[in-house]
């Protein structure tokens, strides 16, 4: 109990608490399994992206998009290198995606269907992230919070980028501005549902807020994400499919009720791609078992040789 | 009539560039493609790396061999609206991705030969390839590196890696001396000093390729019939498939700006 | 600015008529792509048969939506000349192949409903749809025989087969309900007679199949979420390569005649 | 020796040679090796061919090539069930055909490029084989005969298909021609060797003839073809690829030397497209190992079960 209250007290005092510092079970608990969903988000985040990369519509787009997904690969790769820290191995967290009990952010479960997806995707679902990641780059864990700055400058590169693609497209011939259109229109609400569910619902808030993990509410990011983005789509000429979108006295944007069922549903494996990111992810892991197997043996066999030539 | 395909004047030093233009964006098309499926997240990381590469010299060739056609061509035009006949590029880059083994050792035998070539390449006396050269010579020689520490790997790994390597290896042999071939066009420059003859590194890359092969307790194949045609634009049947995909937007909305 | 996919009149009629020929189109094609890859001989030959046969509907549905639209249009421009967003088929048939069993659920699943769809729509007061429906029914009616007879064999086979089998149809459920939805387009024409209502098909539907899944000792999932969206152009991420390789031709070539 | 002058006796006086009907060893070998490669050239076949169903260029050409292949499919089963009569199962014949002992017809060992390539196999490459065919209608053994002439029949449909793709390539586009003549360039010479060996070096003639297997020697069906095929070329307004090529005083057209290097270098694996063909049908046998096997357990405990109800 000292323990614990001393822990408080160094949270409270705005410490970074680092690998080796003692920490409640709990919060150890709780930021692995925020770190290994970034993490394993970031991973199926490759996928709705990296289905346009055989197809970018030109050699700068598609250098820049493969580089784009490569970037979130890397992501994932710092961000388990953070959760390991706190004790769990890569694998065991990558076992619990592929098996489906660990979670990772549903927005990766709807599908790109146009070019103007990749372009709302870096314009939308990576403001959305940074908006939800810069607080976290003051988070209370050491690790988490240094990966998190690395991630973040990345990700504001990201979201420019896709404005820029937007931009193209609104400014090109109607069926590009139409294609845009359109793929706003199917990624508003889902990206308004990344933020979680409204404050009044959400379960781990209270605790996070206090280990300063979490230092806005869901309800305060979606408002500054929506307040930011509202000119950006009138720069656009792109219409917010929500038409009873009004601004209030304090100039805040009020958005229509979120139709939360369909949130439950992709959340509990009902979005249109859940199957399919999981299955490709698996097929990855599965048909990649025997490289790793090969590499495996290979290092072995090395060492063994080693030793024998030392005691020769 | 509306036709979506370009004209490109085939002079030696367009073809030229174009040629190495179309291996460094085919081969860069595959990479990308195990984006998202590789065996492990740092292969994710290493084929895109090499893919960017690869895509880099690709956009620096292709504006090369704008400029010096001077039709108004560009880089995506190049890419994007050229029919499967008009690719210049060896039919070993064509070739699917297969299994990560096939991959690598596709890659292996190109960075090998590309390494040397653009390391010799640093001598040419256009300025502009020489540059390029210098640049893709870098990239190439950890394109080697990496592929061969894992033919090394995969060879000397378990019973199924090798069976799958040895297998990769029997499957692309024949594709690799169309690398060192040269045709009249080409034979212009190299007179020239423009380009270099890659006839004539030919046994250093042989001793690359054994030395790995070996430590890897792989073996090349005794066979030294040669497939060929890529470079005159008689391809596998692969890359008509790979092109409808890398260019369907372009053709689907033809003269979009992206 | 030239464009390449053409404009369309989607009225309710028009609608219709586009959208079953996508449908018939689509899993057409994906049939298609078994040939000369099946698992026996005899299968090539049936996959083909049953691809035929809904590339005769395709033709035939387009062909009918041309003359009603009146603007020039024809089955290939609508084949080839529109793009992801415009196509209105079920999610269902866009589904990739997969293995043997995923490709017989599929087919399954369709032709159980398309088999009494076609019977109702057989007393249409169009004329034409009542043609083809007569047509397509005794079509669908071999599909039907030839899929549930797979069904049974994968399911009641190995322990691989079933558990495959299992697989499919757990895959592949959730795209079924769209088969019996309704939107407002339809609904007009449902009350003028012309379609038929193909929620009143679902329980004899469901006795189908839940009858040889029974036989097959497989069994049909829990769940009743249903994804939606095919029929307004919401696709998977599916279709837009598989008509990057469908369209590859006409995109490539535009205007030319083949 | 009695037995085998009868037979001989049989043969010259025109009478088909059925199944039970007694025959030389060397008779049973020889039909067996030649029906069944003929089935292995249908069944790979298919695959040149197939890779064009998913970008036929409209869908008329779509059904009749989807069609088309399903007929070749259908001819290798004629043929198989006509190769299993003389006692070899198909089963063991697909097995020497997957490992690389029996072959098929080389000129599936070149690949499809463009659509005028469709085109000209249904002109060429079907053309050819009917050259072939035509003669086999009336072998010394029934089965073949009768299998023979039906795909004769359909074969002659698709080299009507064919040239009728190529007539409609050269009356398009200049580009949709020039489609035509490279496709030509390309293929002529693998065609006239489908022929096979010059006449002073072929192998097998001598016995084939004298068992009425073999009516005309190779070159003078290739004779046929080219007399046959030249005109159509003009028709076509496309250029032979044989600038040495021309006509005698017969009327016949004599072409220039053949590269026969060529010829032995595809018939031993050689060709561009030999390992494609070999793995392409390996991996659908091997893929569909499971299926096969699932009919066959299925077949198996259905027979138990109608035994188990029977003895109740």
């Amino acid at each position: 109990v000292a323990r614990a209250s001393q822990f408080q007290a160094r949270i409270d005092a705005d410490e970074r608490i680092e690998p080796n510092d003692w920490m409640p079970a709990a919060y150890r608990k709780t930021l692995t399994r925020q770190i290994s969903q970034h993490a394993h988000s970031e991973i199926v985040g490759m996928l709705p992206e990296g289905n346009w990369i055989t197809r970018a519509p030109s050699l700068r787009r598609k250098a820049a998009l493969l580089a784009k997904v490569q970037d979130e690969c890397g992501h994932g790769l710092y961000l388990y290198a953070a959760a390991e820290t706190l004790g769990t191995s890569r694998e065991e967290l990558v076992d619990a995606m592929l098996s489906g009990k660990a979670k990772y952010s549903s927005i990766f479960n709807y599908p790109t269907l146009t070019w103007a997806d990749i372009g709302t995707i870096g314009w939308l679902v990576d403001g959305a992230a940074i908006m939800n990641q810069i607080p976290l780059c003051r988070c209370s864990y050491g690790p988490y919070a240094r990966a998190m700055i690395r991630v973040c400058k990345e990700e504001s590169f990201h979201q420019r980028q896709g404005f820029e693609i937007m931009v193209t497209l609104c400014r090109g011939t109607a069926e590009q501005k139409a294609m845009a259109q359109n793929a706003l229109d199917r990624w508003w609400w889902p990206v308004l549902m990344m933020f979680g569910p409204p404050d009044q619902a959400s379960q781990h808030s209270d605790t996070s807020t206090k280990w300063k993990i979490k230092r806005f509410s869901n309800d305060e990011l979606r408002q500054k994400f929506i307040d930011a983005t509202v000119p950006q789509a009138e720069f656009l000429g792109l219409t917010i499919p929500d038409p009873g979108m009004k601004q209030n006295a304090n100039g805040n944007w009020e958005h229509s009720p979120i139709d939360w069922d369909e949130f439950k549903q992709v959340l509990a494996g009902n979005g249109p791609c859940n199957r399919d990111r999981l299955a490709a992810r698996r097929k990855a892991h599965e048909e990649g078992a025997w490289v790793r197997e090969a590499a495996m043996a290979y290092a072995e066999k090395r060492k063994s040789r080693q030793l024998a030539q030392a005691a020769e | 009539m509306a036709t979506a395909n370009i004209e490109v004047s085939e002079t030696p030093l367009v073809l030229y560039a174009l040629r190495r233009a179309d291996d460094a964006l085919i081969l860069g098309h595959r990479l990308s493609e195990w984006c998202g499926h590789a065996p492990a997240m740092e292969e994710d990381m290493a084929l895109a790396n090499m893919g960017l590469d690869l895509l880099g010299q690709a956009r620096e060739l292709y504006t090369y061999a704008a400029k010096v056609e001077g039709r108004g061509n560009d880089e995506d035009k190049f890419a994007y609206l050229r029919d499967v006949r008009q690719y210049r590029n060896l039919l070993l880059l064509e070739q699917p991705n297969g299994d990560f083994a096939r991959t690598m050792v596709r890659q292996f035998f190109y960075a090998a030969f590309a390494d040397l070539y653009w390391r010799a390449m640093m001598a040419s006396s256009d300025a502009t390839l020489a540059a390029i050269a210098a640049k893709s010579e870098k990239e190439s020689a950890y394109h080697v590196r990496h592929s061969s520490e894992w033919i090394v790997r995969l060879g000397d790994g378990t019973e199924e890696s090798h069976r799958r390597a040895q297998g990769a290896i029997d499957d692309l042999w024949a594709y690799t001396g169309e690398m060192f071939a040269v045709d009249d066009s080409e034979r212009g420059l190299i007179d020239a000093g423009i380009a270099i003859d890659p006839a004539a590194l030919q046994p250093r890359w042989l001793k690359t390729i054994t030395g790995i092969i070996s430590e890897a307790t792989l073996s090349l194949p005794k066979s030294d019939w040669m497939q060929q045609g890529g470079r005159s634009g008689s391809h596998s049947e692969h890359l008509g498939h790979l092109l409808s995909e890398l260019q369907s937007m372009q053709r689907t909305f033809p003269g979009a700006t992206w």
